[in-house]
């Protein structure tokens, strides 16, 4: 399950949300990752723009990893701008196992930052700047150049 | 006619171009200022999907879309 | 912090009172692990006993790293009877690094179940029996024999 | 004396031992059926520090903990 908001995340919410899924089979290890918007470079928040389709089908290749394990993957990501404090990220995995729970969440959240189509900007002194030097070329970058 | 998209910050409106493949879509992009920039930090997806071939045909109707560096979390 | 509680955990009070001390210094990522009590051998639930004052120095240690690198730990854990679907494990690291949330987290988690001075009973039947073949002898363990 | 502790599900009561260190501590154990079996599975702490030393000296009023295989979570 994925699922992009307009505004920050409730995290209480989304999770109680998450967990209402797992009522008829619970599995045995929920690992979370929560994002907060933290104190650096001075800015007042952080900015994302999303291409939703890419996200999705970049999410559809890790959910079906999961599942074939038995497990369960959810997301959530804002769009849009989040302020200081504010959660913009959340994903969590339920697994039987929790070895592949912890494993899980380690290269998912790891691929995620690489490759997930989300670009982040800086809100500082009223301006959205684009966060060039805290950004990853995908995996294959440079084709055209 | 190919549509090509400019994500995120590169803040480009969409053009369409008449090419067969990327190698010519890259020759036409390489002449526009505004955009040659980018192009060494951006992958490049065919119609949603990565692509890391430079030879890839290209159909009308065909989308092809720039994504500069990503940092979501 | 740590604590013990003679029921069930409820993780959404539980994460709103660990949260609630991020305020000041709001950290980038904050890494939870629930554990849930999952249908494993016709089990009813299960149950624990645990020793307190050498959890709590087990815990300290981990407390001490993780203070040393800028970040919080957290956990709590059910004594008594947890049933199917109830939560008897919690913990999570807040950290402003995600590499040391999730490394921390995963590590932990490995040396919590190998050393922490827990005991598991399966409750099946109205028993309560030493899950023996599910558990972890100390590092050292032996020594008198 | 020394007071000597089981935990868990050994589910022995509290005893007092007359020893001076682990080693003597082990030989009195030993003696003990419902302890014996238990002893290859157990570490033991003393004063509530797991220890590795059988040579430990012991000294009136110490506490000897003996810790059953683990599994919380």
């Amino acid at each position: 399950m994925i699922k992009v908001y307009k505004r920050p995340l409730n995290k209480e919410e989304i999770e109680r949300e998450w967990f209402a899924t797992l009522t008829e089979n619970r599995n045995g290890a929920f690992v979370s990752f929560t994002g907060i918007i933290k104190e650096e470079h001075k800015i007042e928040g952080l900015s994302f723009d999303i291409h939703e389709p890419m996200l999705k089908k970049w999410f559809n290749v890790w959910d079906s990893y999961t599942k074939d394990n038995n497990s369960k993957l959810f997301m959530a990501h804002s769009k849009g701008d989040v302020m200081l404090g504010e959660i913009s990220f959340m994903c969590a995995v339920a697994s039987p196992k929790r070895r592949f729970a912890l494993e899980t969440m380690d290269t998912l959240v790891e691929d995620f930052k690489a490759n997930a189509p989300i670009w982040k900007y800086d809100l500082k002194n009223g301006e959205r700047a684009f966060a060039l030097a805290r950004s990853h070329k995908i995996d294959g970058s440079g084709l055209l150049a | 006619m190919v549509q090509v998209e400019f994500l995120g910050p590169i803040g480009l409106k969409p053009i369409e171009a008449d090419v067969a493949n990327l190698k010519e879509l890259s020759q036409l992009l390489k002449k526009k200022k505004e955009v040659k920039a980018w192009l060494e930090n951006c992958a490049v997806a065919v119609n949603d999907e990565i692509t890391k071939d430079i030879e890839k045909e290209l159909k009308s109707g065909d989308k092809v879309t720039l994504l500069p560096p990503v940092c979501g979390g």
